[in-house]
């Protein structure tokens, strides 16, 4: 696995803390860095207990997210958030294209009223659960984004609580996506989703603390 | 790895290309898109409801092969063993809607029937009449309300014909709806894998089997089964997998039909050998068949095995399972 | 080696039972045989010349999976990768004359050739007019008149097709035999393999390839190819087998047909990117395809690979080679 | 391989000698018994230079010769001959199924008026030619079948003398059967077709020995 580029003492953001675009921005490519870095990585923890391609596709969603934003500069955090969503739903494709998209839309439909980082990963939380028919504990990306969203709105968010929530996903049983078809067999392995997305949160970190 | 490829990326294009370029007077592409969609004057003329199926690639002649008159009016592929986007699905929706709206056929795991969902929005903003089935044969997994439930295996392809064929007749969205989820209430599966599937991507097999052994219940994407045993003889493989299934339905009287299916490297040779044993099985158990097929239909890339479909049918469907249609592979 | 099997010796019948009982609208067996015969009115009241073919098991669905209406009238299957006795042939021919006589479709092996003259010096004796064509097509091998020649291979399927319109479109038995050669002569095939097929009684792979290994004009039984080399990627591949086969025509200007034929355990998905690419090395050859096909015609029971056929056509052929067809496999 | 039954002090039949129904019937049995004994040699050889089923065909007519003749008791060495050459016929397939069986069917034809040896054993090596469209030299059986007949009118045949006839086929370029295809890679092995046709011939030196 990729080292962490920060540990336990690391720490972002302020209780009520406002998302800026460059931070964003900053945000969703360190996001797209590390998904290009740990394809392989992600690829075998979906081998374990799914179909082996989410590093796979997340490497496609990642390539895509760049390229657009390439091409145009997003003038606000929703465009931002937009322009993300777009590019995962019509290159992911499988169960986290959807997923990772619809969470990205509904936060760039707030993003327009709403700047709270905390509020703003609460809405791409619900939107995941909306579009998965799931909620925690059902060992999916949920299982980082619910608490990362509550550790968000309790105050700074820290590594620790990322990986926290990520190894909490080893020891549950799936009762969505591929690997609930392992049943009891699916537990002892981390969701792939949810180190997809620990990869996300921990991009935040660090973009805040880079500031 | 070995195999017949170029780029790892270009994999599903390079394939739906050849596909295309090969059957040109059966099939043509949507421009951008890996979707296929009949190319043929019946059609255009038709005033058929239009039925589009999808999933991830890697399971050929699925679902393109199954594109023609009689069958599927369009098929999306997506990357291997992955759901196609919803943008794509879109395009073959519009594509295949005659006015009489569009049936989807999703194999249920969560990225088709999410992806599907997303498509069906689209097309419902463009005032499209939408609805989906969702298939879910693979008796192997428990199903339950509270989880994503029973896969979508091999019983998809007859699904596809008995709908295809009617919607050639003329039936309605809602009539077809209808009788979409009656056929896979009535249709179950279990697959026995002998060696897994290489994902391109990856490498190398999803997972190990001794010399000896041989998997019961596994996927069509190397999703494990439910018991690993040494691999016996036909005729015993035949008896586990003909009472698994039979005890699953509550009646044995009427009349069923079978689909002995190919994993995509299983010759047909054991495919046949197979069937004959299944046969036997089902005469022993009084259980009259209706309708059989062999062959490699729900493929899984490079696995080994074959999976048992075993479907309780009516005069209507048997007739709509016979009927000739104009397709690559059926 | 792991197969879905009973005991090796119940192999070739309990595979033709299966087939038959799977199709019986469409084919039967001769009792005590394992020769397979069309099943349906048409021919019974057809005045066409028959046409048999047969060969040795381990090609499904070479031949029995080409008998219906439009192709072969019987076929006859050895033991695997051994060609039928002369008496199994011999109830084929009586089975399908109908008075105009019956030509024989054989794939050139010392062991196919010699039965099938043994079977037509058989039915002669009963007056039966008997012809045999013999399909030489794989080019990998020299030809020299002092030797066996040329194998027969993934050709056949196509020669079969030909004649078998023809025969439907009541050509004579002396026409088709003219016909027969000059379509033998006009086709050429080479054929790769990634991994050997191993035959059951053996128990082992025929022989033995690295990991990224590669063998250029193997034949149907495991017969060694002319070289080994480093597997190249699909568009390379078609490069070479194109340009080799292209060159062994005098002429290039008219119209071609193209079959990409897997051997077994090579998946649609490669088959579809090689033929994607081999349609891309004609056009840039300017060779005019006026018909392509994909799929497992002419396996090799478990071989990885595929080969690639190309026939120098007339327009009638490439009629013949699209007319439908009632059969288990075209 | 095999022990070989006799060695080089083996030999049988004077000049003209006779073949009696008794020495043939014991003649076919030893035969059928090497056959048996020699599945997988035989296939191993063919899987060098062939498609690796010599063994298998030549078993499938063993078994049928046998229970041919214990079914009935051939009148004569024509109609053993005869029985021996249906068998294969219907039995064998491939390549040696027609030719054995047209060398047996020949013989037991010229059974009729000839019971000289080594006039029987030419008559089956002509079968074998005409049938085969071959001759000495290919790389086949015939390397066997005519050496031996002209070792056999010559004076008596020497296992020595039949084992020198099978050792020649391995430097012979194969130019008639499956191995042609192999060209100057045939070279090297032995022909599975002459060694069957070996056994054949030791089992009529040992079922004349035996007398
Ligand atoms: N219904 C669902 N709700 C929430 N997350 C899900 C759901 N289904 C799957 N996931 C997430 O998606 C991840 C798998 O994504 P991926 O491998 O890219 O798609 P696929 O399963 O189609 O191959 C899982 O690890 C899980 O975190
Ligand atoms: N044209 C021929 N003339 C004489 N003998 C032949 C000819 N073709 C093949 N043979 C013999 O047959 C043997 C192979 O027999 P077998 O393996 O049983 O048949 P197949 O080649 O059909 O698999 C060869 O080793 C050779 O001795
Ligand atoms: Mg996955
Ligand atoms: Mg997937
Ligand atoms: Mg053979
Ligand atoms: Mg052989």
């Amino acid at each position: 696995m990729a080292e962490r580029a920060c540990k336990n003492d690391c720490m972002v953001g302020e209780k009520k803390m406002k998302l800026e675009l460059t931070n964003a921005e900053q945000w969703i490519k360190l996001f797209t860095s590390k998904l290009d870095e740990n394809v392989s990585t992600l690829n075998e923890l979906d081998t374990a207990i799914g179909d082996g391609d989410h590093g796979t596709n997340m490497e496609r969603g990642a390539k895509a997210v760049k390229e657009a934003l390439d091409k145009q500069t997003p003038a606000d955090l929703s465009a931002l958030f937009k322009t993300t969503a777009f590019a995962m739903i019509q290159k992911v494709g499988g169960a986290s294209g959807p997923l990772y998209g619809t969470a990205f839309l509904d936060m760039s439909k707030a993003a327009k009223d709403e700047a709270d980082l905390a509020k703003l990963v609460q809405v791409g939380a619900d939107g995941i659960k909306r579009r998965g028919q799931s909620d925690v504990k059902m060992k999916t990306m949920i299982d980082v984004w619910q608490p990362v969203a509550d550790d968000l709105s309790a105050g700074p968010l820290t590594a620790d609580q990322v990986d926290q929530a990520l190894q909490s996903t080893k020891g549950m049983v799936a009762t969505k996506g591929r690997a609930s078809y392992l049943e009891e067999k699916s537990v002892g392995h981390l969701d792939p989703g949810s180190q997809s997305s620990a990869y996300l949160f921990d991009s935040l970190i660090e973009a805040l603390g880079e500031k | 790895m070995k195999k017949i490829i170029n780029e790892v990326e270009n994999i599903v294009p390079e394939m739906i290309s050849g596909l295309v370029r090969v059957n040109h007077e059966l099939v043509k592409q949507i421009p951008n898109t890996t979707a296929v969609v009949r190319n043929d004057d019946d059609f255009a003329d038709s005033q058929q409801v239009g039925i589009v199926s999808g999933g991830g690639s890697g399971h050929e002649p699925l679902h393109a092969g199954f594109v023609g008159d009689g069958m599927l009016s369009a098929a999306v592929a997506g990357e291997i063993f992955t759901s196609p986007t919803p943008d794509q699905i879109y395009e073959a929706i519009k594509a295949v809607d005659h006015g009489q709206g569009v049936l989807l056929i999703v194999k249920n795991y969560s990225g088709d029937v999410m992806n599907f969902d997303m498509a069906k929005e689209m097309a419902e903003a463009d005032d499209i009449k939408v609805k989906s089935i969702v298939v879910d044969d693979d008796i192997s997994v428990e199903n339950s309300e509270f989880t994503q439930g029973k896969r979508g295996v091999a019983g998809t392809v007859l699904v596809e014909k008995i709908i295809g064929a009617a919607a050639r007749a003329g039936k309605s969205l809602d009539e077809l709806e209808q009788l979409g989820k009656t056929v896979i209430e009535n249709t179950k599966t279990i697959g026995i894998a002998l060696h897994a599937a290489t994902v391109p991507a990856v490498g190398h097999p999803g997972f190990e089997l001794k010399d000896d052994e041989i998997e019961f219940g596994i996927g069509i994407h190397n999703e494990r089964g439910y018991s690993i045993e040494k691999i016996s003889k036909s005729k015993q493989l035949a008896a586990d997998l003909v009472n698994k299934i039979t005890k699953d339905f509550a009646k044995k009287d009427g009349k069923f039909a079978v689909l002995v299916n190919g994993m995509g490297a299983t010759p047909l040779m054991e495919q046949f050998i197979f069937a004959n044993d299944v046969l036997d099985q089902l005469k022993k158990q009084n259980i009259e068949v209706g309708f059989s097929k062999v062959g490699n239909m729900v493929t899984s890339l490079d696995m080994q095995g074959l999976s048992l479909t075993i479907m309780k049918v009516d005069d209507d469907w048997i007739k709509w399972l016979k009927e000739p249609v104009k397709t690559i592979a059926w």
